[in-house]
C-alpha cells in the first residue's frame, strides 16, 4: 500500500504552491503534539476531521472559482440558504428528508447559475455578483422562517455525523473526502479542469483555444454554490438543527484556506492538494489553540501572526 | 561622425547574468559614443534583451563592469537609469490600457506645475510626439483597444519623451509597417544629430544597414563579431549570427492545387473594422494579406476564426457553410489563428510550455477528457523539438525569449494538423534562421494540401512567401494579386489606394 | 464524588458584554476555589461552538458552563458531552431536545415586561413608541418582545409606530436605525433598545435629533458601561442581569453536579430594574 | 458658486465607470422622494451624511488600495483597534483626548506598515496579509480591556458628532468631506495619484518607469490604515463610546461601495468620485429602506438586488 501511494503522494506534495504552507502545517502538529498531550491522539484526529467538513467541502468549490481568478462571496449565505430549504420542505412542507436535501442542493446549484449569469452576461464582477448574491441568499434563507431555526429531523439525520463507522469515518467526513478526491481527480485529470487553469492564467488565451469560458464560468459559480449547499445540508447534520444566521463570514475562512494553500487570487494556479492543506491549518490551528487552552482574544492574535507566516513561508522559499 | 578618438558614453565590460545555475550571458563587452546607432545583432535567446534591462536597471548583472560618461555605473532600479538619462524601449508592449495615451507617454515623468500634474502640457507634448511619429490619434484617448502597431508607437513616443543621453530600441518595429518604420528612422535620425547614442536591435536586418553606425553580434550569451560599419552585406551578419552558412531566405513556393477550401463571401465587421471581403483559398496555397497599419487586417482574421463577431457575410470550407460564431466553431473544423499579440492572444505566460502546448490540443492528449499525464508530456517534448523551440517542458512561457514565445504558439497549434492555418505577423520578432524555418513550416503545410492565411506588414516577407496577396485599405479589400503581378510598388498602390 | 478540577466554558459571544461578565465571574470565582477553567468563544455561531465543544472534551473536562451560540440553543454540544459523562450547565439559553442537567438564565419575558411598564408610566401611559429589536428570531429577541408586548396589553394609549431588527446587537445600529425611524415619526415619545447597546445608540439618536419632547430611553441587560451611562442620564431604565452571581452560580452548580448532588432543573433570576435611582450599588458590585 | 463648479462638477460626473450607479443613485433617490414623505427632506439628508461617515471616510483609503490592484480586509478591525487605543490612553492613562487620538491614528497607521511589509517584503498577497492583520487588530483590540467597552469621554467629543455648524455641518461630516477632498485631488492631480493608476495598471511597467512601487505599495496600507483609525475616531464620536467589537464586517462594506462606485478590483481605473457615489449607493439605501419601514429579511434582498443593478447597469451602458 505504501510503495503504490508513495508517488502519488509525492505528485500531490509537490504541488505548486502547497509546499510552504505543509511544511508548516507539518511544524505546527509537530510543536502541538508535544505542546499537549491529547493533540495526537486518534481521538483528536477525528474531532479536527469532523471540524473542517463543512469548510472543507466549501472550499473545493471556493478552489475552483479562484482558480479562473473569480471569488465566492456567497458561500456563508447559500450554505444558510441551502439548510433552511431543506429544513422547511422536511419539517414544515412534509418532503421525505432525502428528497428535500436534493432540492436544497438544488436551490444552492440555480444561486450559482445567477452569480455565473451576472458576471458572464451582465459582466458584474464577480465580487460585486456574489457580494449581492450574499445578501439576496441570506435574506430569503430568513424570510423562510422569519428568521427561527427549524429542529427535529429523524434520528439517523445527526447520527450520519456521529457514528463513525468503522471506527473512525462518520458519513460527513466520508462526504468530504469524496468531494476532495473528485475535485482533485477533475483538475488534475480531465480536459475540464484544465481549461480552469487556462481561463484563470489568461482567459482570452484560452476563449481562443475553443474553450467555451462563459459556460464554464457559469459552471463553476454552480458548483461553487452546490458545494456550499452540500456544506449547509452537512452542518444540518452536525448540528441537528437549520439556522438561517449559520455560516456568517464562512465566506473569508473559505477564501484564507484556499488562498493559504497556495491557489493564486488572480487567477491559474494551485490546486485541491493546496486547499486541503489551507483547510487543514485552519482546523488544526483552531483546535489546537482550544487544547492548549489559549483565551479567546489571544487565538485571534496567533491565527493571524500564523496565517501571515505560513503564507510568507511559501514565498521565501520561492526566491 | 563618430570619431574613434572620443571617449564612449557607455562602455560594458564583462557583463555577466545568471538565473540560477544557468548563465545567459558570459562576459559582454561593447561602447557606444554619443551620436552613435549600435545595432545589437542574435538569434532569439542569444541574450539581447538580457543586456538592454541590465543597461537599463530593470536586470541586475551577476558580474561585470558598466561605465556612464565616465563613471562607474550600476544602476539598481529602471529610476536611476532613466535619471542617468537612459531610456529604454521594450521588445514586448508594456502600456497601461486603462490610461490614456498622454499618461501613458509620460508615466512615472509627470509633467508638473506648483507640485500638480500639468495635464495641458502632458497632452500638448505628447501629442507631438504622436505627430512625429505619424500616429493620428487623440493623445487623450485611452490605450485600451488600440491595434498592436499603434500600441507599439506609443512605446516608442514613450521613450523619445525621455529626452535621453542614450536610447535602446529593442525590436521597435517588429510590429510596424513600412511607412511607420519610415518615420522611426527620420526620429532616429535627427536623435543622432543631437548626439544621443543608439542601442538598436532588430530581427530585420535589411533595416540594420540603413540605420546602424556599428554591429555588435550575439550569440548564444557571448559576443562573437563586432562591425565598425553598419554597410556590411546581410548575409555576412547572418553567418556570424548562427555560426553557419545559411541557404537561402525564402524556399520554392509550390503550387496549390485547384480545389478550392475555404471562401469567404461579402464578409463584413459590425465595428466597421473590415467591409465586403471576398476571396478564396485553394488547397496548398499560401494566401498573403498585406495592407497598412490598421488597413484591418487583424480583425478580419480574427473574425475568420469566430474571435470577433460577424456582422454579415459567410465563411465556407469545402463549400460547407461554417461561418463561426465562436472560436470553437472555426477550430472543430480545423481553422486555426496564430494571433498577433503572443503574450496577451497566445499563451498563459506564467504556465509551463507544455500546458501551453495542451490547452489547444486536448484530442491529443486525453481519451474520453481525461487527460493522461505521460501523454501530455511526450506530446509537449515532441513539439517543442519539432518546431525548434528553445526550452524546456517543463519551464513557464514567461522564460522563453520573445522569439521563442512566438515559436510556442506556432507549435501549439500547428501540432493538432489543422486544415487552415492562419498566422497574423507570423515572425514578429523572429531571428532569421528561426524566420526561415517559418518560412519552411509554411511551405510544408501547403504542400500538404493545407491553405496557409498569412498577415503581415513586413512586404518583403508576404511577397517572398504567398501565392496571392490580397491587399486591403481601411477595411476595405481594395485587389488580389496573383505571385506574378504582386510587387513592392504594386502592393503599396493598392494598400494607400 | 470528586471536586473537579477543570471546567470547559463555551461562551456564546464575547463582543457582547452580557457574555463576557458573565466569563469574567466564571473564570474570577473558579480561581478562587482551585479550579481550572477553559474558556472558549464562539464568536456567535454554532458550528464553532460544537468544534470548540469537542476540543474541551478531548481535555478530560469535569464539567461543561455552556452558553449557547446562534439563534437558538443547539442539542448538540449537550448531547457531546453527555455521551461522555460531562454534566452540562446550560446559562442563557437551553435546548428543548436536549436541556442541561441545570439551567441558569433570567426570566426575560418578567424582566422585559417590567422595563415596558416602567416607561409607560413614566411616559404618561400614552405616546408613540419605537422598537430596536434585537437579531431576528433569536431566543432573547423573542422573549423580550414577548413580554413588552404584554404589557402593552395594560396600556392601550401606547402606540408602536415603528419597529427595526438589528443584524449584531450592536450600538452602531442601534444609533442608525432609531435616527431613521425618528426621521419617520419625530413626535416618538419612547424608545426601547432590546438590549442596552443598542438603547446606548438609540440615545444617541435621540440626542442628535434634538426634538422638542422628553423622550424616554429604555434598555436591557445591564452591561456595566451602561450602567455608568445610565447614571449619568444619558438613558433611562434597563434590567440588570445578575451576571456576576450568574458566573458563581453556574460555578457552584458545576461542583454540585460533579458530586452528584441534586441541582434544580431550572434557576431562573430576577434580572432588576434599574434605574438612575438604583444603579448606584450596581455600579460599584455589579450583580 | 454654482457657475464656477460646473465644471468640477462635470469633470467628477464623467469619471469613468462611475455613471451606471450615479444614475442609480439618483433613481433610488428620485423613487425614495416620491415612496416616502421623510426622504427628501433637508433634516433626513444631513442624517444621511451623518451615516455614511465612517464608511465614506474608510472607503477612501480603500479607493487607494483597490486602484493599486490590492485589497485591505483590516479597515473594520483596525477602526476598532484605532478606537481603543485612544479610550484606553485617554479614560485609563490620563492622557489629553487629542493626543489620544493622535496615538490611536499612529498605531492604525503602523497597522498598514506591517501589512505593507507582508506584501511588498515577503511577497504574501494581500488578501492574505491583511486578512492576518484583520484577525491580529481584533484581538489586540480585544486585549485592551479584556473585550469590555469605555465610556466617558469629554462633552465636546461627542458634540463633534452633534453641533451642526452653520446649521448643516458637524465636524465629523466636515472630516468626510475633507478627506473626500484631499483624496480626490490626490488621486486627479499629483504624481503620486497617478503613480498608483499606474501601479494597478501594471506594476512591471510602472516599475520600469521609475516608480518605486514598493513604497507607494507601502504608502497606500499605511493611508488606509490610518484613515480606519481615523474613521475609529469618528465612530467613537458618534456613539460617545468606544468597544473593541465595532467595525465588525465592515471590510465588505466598504470594499463593496469602492467597487460599486467603479474601481475595479484588478486596478488601475476608478477613484474617489466613483467611490463618493458608491458609499451614497449603500448609504441611501440603508436609510431609504428603513425610513419604508421594510422588514429586515426583505432589506437584504433589496440590497442585494440594487448592488447587482447599479453594477450591471454600468457594464451595459459601456457596451
Ligand atoms: N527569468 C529567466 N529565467 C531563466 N532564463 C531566462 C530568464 N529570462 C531570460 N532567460 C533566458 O536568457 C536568454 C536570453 O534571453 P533574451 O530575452 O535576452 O534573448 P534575446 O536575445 O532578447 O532574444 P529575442 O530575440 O528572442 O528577443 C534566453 O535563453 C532566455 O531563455
Ligand atoms: N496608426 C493608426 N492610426 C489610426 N488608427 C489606427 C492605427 N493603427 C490602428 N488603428 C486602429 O485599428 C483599427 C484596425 O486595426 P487592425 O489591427 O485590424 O489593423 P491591421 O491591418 O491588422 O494592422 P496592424 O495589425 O498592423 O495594426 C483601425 O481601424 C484603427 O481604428
Ligand atoms: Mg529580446
Ligand atoms: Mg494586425
Amino acid at each position: 500500500m505504501v510503495g503504490r501511494s508513495a508517488p502519488r503522494l509525492k505528485a500531490l506534495l509537490s504541488l505548486r504552491g502547497a509546499t510552504g504552507p505543509l511544511i508548516g502545517l507539518v511544524l505546527l502538529c509537530a510543536f502541538l503534539a508535544v505542546a499537549t498531550d491529547s493533540f495526537f491522539t486518534v481521538r483528536n484526529m477525528l474531532n479536527v476531521l469532523d471540524q473542517i467538513t463543512v469548510l472543507g467541502i466549501m472550499a473545493v468549490g471556493m478552489t475552483f472559482v479562484i482558480l479562473i481568478g473569480g471569488i465566492d462571496l456567497a458561500v456563508g449565505s447559500v450554505l444558510a440558504l441551502g439548510m433552511m430549504v431543506m429544513g422547511y420542505l422536511s419539517n414544515y412542507m412534509g418532503v421525505p428528508l432525502p428528497l428535500a436535501i436534493v432540492c436544497a442542493l438544488l436551490v444552492a446549484a440555480f444561486t450559482g447559475v445567477v452569480s455565473g449569469v451576472l458576471v458572464t452576461g451582465f459582466g458584474v464582477p464577480a465580487f460585486v455578483a456574489t457580494l449581492a448574491m450574499m445578501s439576496m441568499a441570506r435574506g430569503v434563507a430568513n424570510m423562510i422562517t422569519d428568521g427561527q431555526q427549524i429542529v427535529g429531523f429523524p434520528a439517523w439525520f445527526n447520527l450520519m455525523a456521529i457514528i463513525r463507522h468503522g471506527g473512525f469515518l462518520t458519513v460527513t467526513v466520508g462526504v468530504m473526502m469524496v468531494v476532495f478526491l473528485l475535485g482533485w481527480l477533475f483538475l488534475r485529470f480531465t480536459t475540464g479542469g484544465r481549461s480552469l487553469y487556462a481561463i484563470g492564467g489568461n482567459a482570452e488565451v484560452a476563449r481562443l483555444a475553443g474553450i467555451n469560458v462563459k459556460l464554464a464560468t457559469i459552471g463553476v459559480y454552480v458548483v461553487s454554490g452546490l458545494l456550499a449547499g452540500l456544506a449547509g445540508v452537512v452542518l444540518a447534520a452536525r448540528l441537528d438543527s437549520v439556522q438561517p444566521s449559520s455560516g456568517f463570514t464562512y465566506e473569508l475562512d473559505t477564501i484564507a484556506a484556499v488562498v493559504i494553500g497556495g491557489t493564486s487570487l488572480s487567477g491559474g494556479t494551485g490546486g485541491i492538494a493546496g486547499t486541503v492543506v489551507g483547510v487543514l491549518i485552519i482546523g488544526v490551528l483552531r483546535n489546537g489553540l482550544n487544547l492548549l487552552g489559549v483565551s479567546p482574544f489571544t487565538q485571534q492574535v496567533v491565527i493571524g501572526v500564523v496565517i501571515a507566516l505560513a503564507v510568507a513561508a511559501e514565498a521565501f522559499r520561492k526566491k | 561622425m563618430t570619431s574613434p578618438s572620443q571617449k564612449p558614453i557607455l562602455s560594458l565590460e564583462g557583463i555577466r547574468k545568471s538565473y540560477g545555475q544557468l548563465e545567459v550571458l558570459h562576459g559582454i563587452d561593447f561602447d557606444v559614443h554619443a551620436g552613435e546607432v549600435v545595432a545589437l545583432l542574435g538569434e532569439n535567446g542569444a541574450g539581447k534583451s538580457t543586456v538592454s534591462g541590465i543597461i537599463a536597471g530593470s536586470i541586475q548583472a551577476t558580474t561585470g563592469r558598466m561605465e556612464w560618461l565616465g563613471e562607474p555605473f550600476e544602476p539598481a532600479s529602471p529610476r536611476q537609469a532613466i535619471d542617468a538619462g537612459i531610456g529604454l524601449i521594450h521588445q514586448e508592449l508594456r502600456l497601461l490600457p486603462h490610461l490614456s495615451i498622454a499618461e501613458n507617454v509620460f508615466v512615472g515623468r509627470w509633467p508638473t506645475k506648483n507640485g500638480v500634474v500639468d495635464r495641458a502640457k502632458m497632452v500638448r507634448d505628447a501629442q507631438e510626439q504622436l505627430d512625429r511619429l505619424g500616429l493620428k490619434i487623440p493623445a487623450t484617448r485611452l490605450v485600451d483597444g488600440l491595434s498592436t502597431a499603434a500600441q507599439q508607437l506609443i512605446e516608442i513616443a514613450k521613450r523619445l519623451a525621455l529626452n535621453a543621453r542614450l536610447l535602446i530600441l529593442d525590436e521597435p518595429t517588429s510590429a510596424l509597417g513600412g511607412a511607420e518604420t519610415e518615420k522611426l528612422f527620420e526620429q532616429i535620425k535627427r536623435l543622432k544629430a543631437e548626439g544621443v547614442g543608439i542601442i538598436y536591435i532588430s530581427h530585420r536586418l535589411e533595416e540594420i544597414a540603413r540605420v546602424s553606425d556599428r554591429i555588435v553580434v550575439l550569440r548564444d550569451g557571448e559576443k562573437v563579431n563586432e562591425f565598425d560599419s553598419g554597410d556590411v552585406p546581410v548575409r555576412a551578419i547572418v553567418e556570424s549570427m548562427v555560426g553557419r552558412k545559411l541557404g537561402r531566405m525564402f524556399p520554392q513556393i509550390p503550387e496549390p492545387k485547384d480545389e478550392i477550401v475555404l471562401e469567404v463571401e461579402d464578409l463584413s465587421a459590425p465595428t466597421g473594422a473590415f467591409k465586403d471581403v471576398n476571396f478564396d483559398v485553394r488547397k496548398g496555397e499560401i494566401f498573403g494579406i498585406a495592407g497598412l497599419v490598421g488597413a484591418g487586417r487583424t480583425e478580419l482574421v480574427r473574425a475568420l476564426v469566430g474571435a470577433d463577431p460577424i456582422s454579415q457575410g459567410r465563411v465556407r470550407l469545402d463549400g460547407e457553410d461554417i461561418t463561426p460564431r465562436k472560436p470553437a466553431d472555426a477550430i472543430r473544423r480545423g481553422i486555426v489563428l496564430v494571433p498577433e499579440d503572443r503574450k496577451l492572444q497566445g499563451l498563459v505566460l506564467e504556465h509551463s510550455l507544455t500546458e501551453n502546448l495542451g490547452y489547444a490540443n486536448k484530442r491529443s492528449i486525453s481519451a474520453a477528457g481525461i487527460v493522461s499525464k505521460k501523454r501530455l508530456i511526450e506530446f509537449a517534448q515532441d513539439a517543442i523539438k519539432r518546431f525548434g523551440v528553445k526550452g524546456y517542458w517543463h519551464q513557464n512561457a514567461d522564460e522563453l525569449s520573445g522569439g521563442n514565445q512566438q515559436k510556442l504558439v506556432i507549435a501549439k497549434w500547428l501540432a493538432r494538423g489543422p486544415e487552415i492555418v492562419v498566422l497574423d505577423e507570423p515572425t514578429r520578432g523572429i531571428d532569421v534562421g528561426a524566420r526561415s524555418s517559418i518560412y519552411d513550416i509554411i511551405v510544408e503545410l501547403a504542400e500538404r494540401g493545407v491553405g496557409v492565411i498569412v498577415v503581415s506588414s513586413d512586404l518583403e516577407e508576404v511577397l517572398g512567401v504567398s501565392n496571392r496577396i490580397l491587399v486591403m485599405s481601411h477595411g476595405r479589400q481594395t485587389g488580389i494579386l496573383e505571385r506574378n503581378e504582386a510587387s513592392e510598388v504594386s502592393v503599396m498602390e493598392l494598400a494607400t489606394s | 464524588a470528586d471536586e473537579p478540577d477543570k471546567i470547559g466554558l463555551a461562551v456564546a459571544n464575547l463582543q457582547a458584554n452580557f457574555f463576557n461578565q458573565i466569563k469574567q465571574s466564571v473564570e474570577a470565582y473558579a480561581e478562587t476555589k482551585g479550579i481550572e477553567v477553559i474558556t472558549v468563544d464562539a464568536k456567535g455561531d454554532s458550528a464553532t461552538q460544537v468544534n470548540q465543544v469537542q476540543d474541551l472534551l478531548t481535555q478530560n473536562i469535569d464539567a461543561l458552563i455552556y452558553i449557547p451560540a446562534g439563534a437558538a440553543a443547539a442539542t448538540v454540544p449537550t448531547r457531546l458531552a453527555h455521551a461522555q459523562g460531562v454534566p452540562v450547565v446550560n446559562v442563557d439559553r437551553n435546548a428543548d431536545g436536549e436541556p442541561g442537567d441545570t439551567f441558569i438564565a433570567s426570566d426575560s419575558v418578567k424582566s422585559a415586561y417590567n422595563v415596558c411598564k416602567h416607561i409607560f408610566e413614566q411616559a404618561g401611559g400614552e405616546g408613540k413608541m419605537l422598537i430596536v429589536h434585537g437579531q431576528k428570531g433569536t431566543t432573547p429577541e423573542v422573549d423580550r418582545a414577548k413580554g413588552c408586548a404584554e404589557a402593552r396589553e395594560e396600556f392601550p394609549g401606547i402606540e408602536v409606530v415603528g419597529e427595526q431588527w438589528s443584524q449584531i446587537w450592536s450600538q452602531d445600529e442601534g444609533f442608525q436605525l432609531t435616527q431613521n425611524m425618528l426621521q419617520a415619526h419625530p413626535d416618538t415619545v419612547i424608545v426601547w433598545g432590546q438590549a442596552d447597546a443598542l438603547a446606548l445608540g438609540a440615545a444617541q439618536a435621540v440626542k442628535v435629533a434634538n426634538l422638542p419632547q422628553r423622550i424616554w430611553v429604555a434598555g436591557f441587560d445591564g452591561d456595566t458601561a451602561a450602567l455608568e451611562a445610565l447614571r449619568d442620564g444619558v438613558f433611562d431604565v434597563t434590567a440588570t442581569q445578575q451576571t456576576q452571581y450568574m458566573g458563581r452560580l453556574a460555578v457552584d452548580s458545576a461542583i454540585a453536579l460533579v458530586k452528584g448532588e441534586d441541582v434544580p432543573k431550572e434557576q431562573l433570576l430576577e434580572a432588576t430594574l434599574t434605574t438612575q435611582d438604583n444603579v448606584g450599588p450596581f455600579i460599584e458590585n455589579h450583580p
